[in-house]
């Protein structure tokens, strides 16, 4: 048969990976918007260097954290508006392994690449590249908590359609611990100091929400589509 | 022994109480059709059927086991087709088939090529669906009727969209499973015309005042 | 087993609840405001004023009463959370609803004392200091819950997502809180620091005990008014409101 | 008859207000978005006041871009998909006239709010309270060019189901301009300079975008029509 | 004279022909069903007529003036109802419609809530419509037939998600429209049986191959 072989789970990362594959074109989105949204401040901010050196960490940050909520708006809605989300709960796979696999695709397709970019923006604004290192990886790991919270704000909002705004409220502020500590890695790394501790919070941060964002996601999924 | 069996079905909303008392058995090989004037509740009550609402209260047995417990041997058994037919725009009527049949694992002998060409869909096999019209995507959709191995078909208005020629098609799918012994729970306001017998349900509705 | 059962049945009546807290409400309300009267004369009157700051610490009298239930607030609006999602009771999800509302509004009183403390003490409305903006992230959290409880149209589902986000929210609040203090230790040397708690005299500290008793009762009773108007608003079209409402009373209930 | 008695265009403004009434909830979500993404700055960027006093400008006017941004992507979305624009397309009342209404409830119940609160904003951030004035009136008539630029972005991506991220890239660029103009109004009022010529510019953007604004977002109407 | 006349319509896409020298007009009282099976062009065809498409090339007159100059004449005179309702969830049903009469301007002299209660709705008058059945809000489009002073009707399988009774009715004002000098174009996939004469243009097509 050319049935999939693999558990369903897996079935569905691999049709959110040819759907992205698709629309390669809009692969470069998320980066686009961080570049936009970095540039954005030398203008409104002024173009004075020192400034914008000290403030790069944070700015980048904050960027990273808004590209990835704007993308993770799409997660489940697409999928639940075709009707998709019914087959997917009802399929025999756990809806655990669906939503950890959905939003494993996600941080592939738009956390992992924001996070190579960032240096590139960062660069825009006068981080020293001592700090490079320490933005690269805090960002690698901070994103991968960024797809996974994302995703359960966009499994609650999923039946509604009310764009991105809500998303944000429910959202950002859980984003918090996440941007405190990537971007006192990067402030650590731009002064010499150490900062490895702060990539082992984020470290311990993604582990947490690999185990349990994923359940809330489903819970989360079930009473919108029990509506 | 009945393969499905529903108990005292009950189902209120916005205050209203849809259906009350329902009960209804499925034989292997028996056809039961819901009946009931728009907003009589058949979506709401193919829904809880499926699993999919807890709107609903009542007992429902699958193979004699009660339902929330038995719930996935029951899922593997089942093919819910709804309102929307769960076709992604962005991809192509093969890849939509060969998504639906990975996440059940397992299709039937007729492979999905022989479903598209089945349902006449074969030379749009690589257009994305949203270039194709209505009733074309809703026939991607019907296709998974022949690919699934389930035995408990639940259809809500399969016939949507589908002209008059693919409704007999699929009218002669529906009686060829309850034939080898599968049972089907579907709604249409179409009048069916099955080569074989079939029950009807009514919901008792005051909706239409 | 069935003795619980049958209160948690009885518990999700609504008209149950509302029948005891037209009981309680009166006692409640009599206590926590001769509480909060008690202690704030007590503290506002009597209590010596600070070495420090003068006058201007009394204000610590609603300040603290008012973050202390807003924290355990949110605790309390995600129980709720946790009832309404496992044994699907309507009540838990009045509770869940009132329970945001109310706390916000502690949230923001705790907010807007701190703020007007703030402008003696440091000269400045407002510090991004680590408690304080973990207070601020906490407002958001509210917020985000009546967002979400507003953007549903049917309650049920409504209070189920609220409850999801409201136990995320849990999970979160102490690395939020953690991590903002963390925060604020490595960016900035501590310029300002709150003084109080530890070298508190008792004579200012009695007072404000009293004054947190007085407001987790305010809470109570806050939480008890919005949910009798919610029961109200949802159960408008049965039978015992509208014997309510032509002033016909509350019978007790059959058997109950 | 209880039909409406007005112009269609009326009609139109009048519904909009209606659902708009209907979630007068929703009518903080951009208000709150507002607060949080200001909140974020301090937390990525550091506590001290002189440097949150000096990004201040920059800061509340990007957040404002954004909460705009993402409020717009809704415009004229939910009535595409429910075949509403197609009826309105076909009324008897001009689309140019229809898209103008559109706009400007958008406006009433977003930028307005948004420009509002700005200075309670701003104050968080410690900007000066000599600041205020200019910032409020330069965001009152900077939001009327958002929301009409935004207006055209979302005629353009109205067919697309992509969230607000094409959007963003698409208007982002487009709303440089306001932002320019609108943080430096706000700088120099900051700095005791006068700020009224930044003030007429920003209404010479306002009175372009009324006039042009509506047209084009009414030919990106009916191209996304005829697919 | 005819009300309304296409001459030699033509269409393609996705370099397949879907009709081509299609010509056919409507005088007063006249009713044409498009027959087709699925994807034959039908939606394309009709959308197209009620000017929301310029994908298809030929003549259209209405009124024996050229269509694209006499447009505001045309689409004053005229009421699309396409696969989408134009109803808006959030609005209950009256809303739905006094915004539909609102954006006309005139309405006939039934009234919106004699409308509703014409399409079985009147109950409903304050339930916002995404607190509905398929059907229902389905009807709340119907309604509009009722309140729309337009003379020529585009119905675009008008009768998706209706119940039986529903589909009896909507056949009978089709046909009291067309009786009353109106002309109506319409698709489905139902066979009509309507009261009076009408006539079926078929769209040849290898759609379905
Ligand atoms: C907007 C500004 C402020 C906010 C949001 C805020 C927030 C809080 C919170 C959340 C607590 C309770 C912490 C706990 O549960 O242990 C608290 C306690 C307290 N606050 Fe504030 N505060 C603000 C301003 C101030 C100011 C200006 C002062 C005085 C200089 C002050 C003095 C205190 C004191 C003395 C306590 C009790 C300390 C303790 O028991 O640990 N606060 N505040
Ligand atoms: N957006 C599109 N882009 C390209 N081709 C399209 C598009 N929409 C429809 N088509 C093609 O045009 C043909 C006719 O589509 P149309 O929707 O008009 O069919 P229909 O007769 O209304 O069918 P149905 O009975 O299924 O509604 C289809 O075969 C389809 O392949
Ligand atoms: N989301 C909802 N919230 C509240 N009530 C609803 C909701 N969906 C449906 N209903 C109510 O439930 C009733 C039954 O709806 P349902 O969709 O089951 O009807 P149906 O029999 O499938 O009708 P149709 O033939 O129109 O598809 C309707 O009268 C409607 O008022
Ligand atoms: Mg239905
Ligand atoms: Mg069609």
């Amino acid at each position: 048969m050319s049935a999939g072989t693999g558990p369903a789970w897996l079935e569905i990362a691999r049709r959110d990976l040819l759907i992205a594959f698709r629309r390669r074109a809009e692969a470069a989105n998320p980066l686009v918007f961080l570049l936009i949204v970095a540039a954005l401040f030398p203008l409104g901010v002024g173009p004075a260097p020192q400034e914008l050196s000290r403030i790069a960490p944070g700015v980048v940050w904050v960027a990273a954290l808004l590209a990835s909520l704007l993308s993770t708006d799409m997660l489940f809605r697409s999928d639940f508006d075709d009707g998709s989300l019914e087959q997917i709960v009802r399929s025999p796979s756990p809806l655990y392994a669906t939503a950890l696999a959905k939003m494993a695709v996600h941080w592939l397709v738009s956390g992992c690449p924001i996070s190579l970019v960032s240096p590139v923006v960062a660069g825009l604004l006068y981080l020293p590249a001592a700090a490079m290192p320490a933005l690269l990886f805090s960002m690698l790991l901070g994103t991968v908590t960024l797809s996974l919270v994302g995703g359960i704000g966009a499994a609650l909002t999923v039946g509604l359609r009310k764009g991105g705004l809500l998303l944000s409220l429910l959202i950002l502020p859980l984003y918090v611990p996440v941007l405190v500590f990537g971007s006192a890695a990067v402030d650590a790394a731009a002064h010499g100091l150490p900062w490895h501790s702060e990539l082992a919070i984020l470290g311990g941060f993604a582990l947490l929400a690999v185990t349990l964002a994923p359940l809330a996601a489903a819970a989360a999924l079930r009473i919108n589509l029990d509506s | 022994m009945p393969l499905f069996e529903a108990c005292d079905l009950r189902c209120e909303r916005d205050e209203r109480v849809l259906f009350e008392g329902l009960s209804f058995t499925l034989a292997p090989g028996e056809i039961v059709q819901i009946l009931g004037p728009n907003g009589a509740g058949k979506t709401t009550l193919l829904r809880a059927v499926a699993g999919l609402s807890t709107r609903v209260s009542g007992e429902m047995y699958w193979n004699g086991a009660a339902l929330p417990g038995s719930r996935w041997e029951f899922l593997r058994e089942t093919l819910y087709l709804g309102h929307d037919a769960a076709v992604k725009p962005g991809l192509t009527p093969f890849e939509n088939l060969r998504w639906h049949a990975g996440l059940w694992g397992r299709t039937t002998s007729i492979g999905i090529e022989g479903a598209l060409g089945a349902v006449g869909l074969a030379r749009h096999r690589d257009t994305p669906a949203q270039h194709l019209s209505a009733g074309q995507r809703r026939r991607i959709a019907l296709a998974r009727l022949l690919l699934s191995p389930a035995r408990f078909w639940i259809l809500d208005e399969p016939f949507t969209a589908i002209d008059l020629e693919g409704v007999s098609q699929v009218e002669s799918l529906v009686a060829a499973h309850a034939a080898a012994g599968g049972v089907v729970l579907l709604t249409t306001h179409h009048r069916l015309s099955l080569d074989c017998r079939f029950r009807q349900v009514a919901l008792e509705s005051g909706a239409l005042a | 087993m069935t003795v619980v059962w049958s209160f948690l049945h009885k518990l999700g009546s609504p008209r149950w609840f509302y029948r005891i807290s037209s009981q309680w409400l009166p006692w409640l309300s009599f206590l926590a405001v001769g509480l909060l009267a008690w202690g704030c004369t007590w503290g506002l009157a009597y209590a010596p004023p600070d070495a420090v700051q003068g006058n201007s610490f009394r204000i610590i009298y609603i300040h603290v009463p008012a973050a202390f239930v807003s924290l355990a607030g949110y605790y309390a609006m995600a129980g709720a959370g946790v009832v309404s999602l496992v044994w699907r009771i309507k009540l838990a999800d009045v509770a869940l609803r009132a329970g945001a509302g109310v706390g916000a509004a502690m949230t923001f009183c705790a907010l807007v004392t701190g703020s007007i403390w703030g402008k003696p003490t440091w000269g400045t409305w407002w510090v991004w200091d680590a408690r304080i903006t973990s207070m601020l992230v906490l407002l958001f959290l509210y917020l985000g819950v009546m967002a979400l409880y507003e953007a549903f149209e049917s309650r049920e589902t409504a209070a189920r997502a609220c409850a999801v986000l409201s136990l995320v929210g849990t999970v979160n609040i102490p690395i939020i809180y953690k991590s903002v203090d963390w925060w604020y230790s490595l960016h900035q040397p501590a310029t300002i620091r709150l003084t109080g708690a530890p070298t508190m005299h008792p004579d200012m500290f009695h007072p404000l005990v009293v004054t947190i008793l007085g407001f987790y009762l305010l809470y109570l009773v806050l939480l008890l008014l919005r949910m009798r108007a919610e029961v109200l608003e949802r159960e408008q079209k049965s039978r015992w409101v509208e014997d309510l409402a032509l002033g016909r009373g509350l019978a007790a209930e059959p058997g109950g």
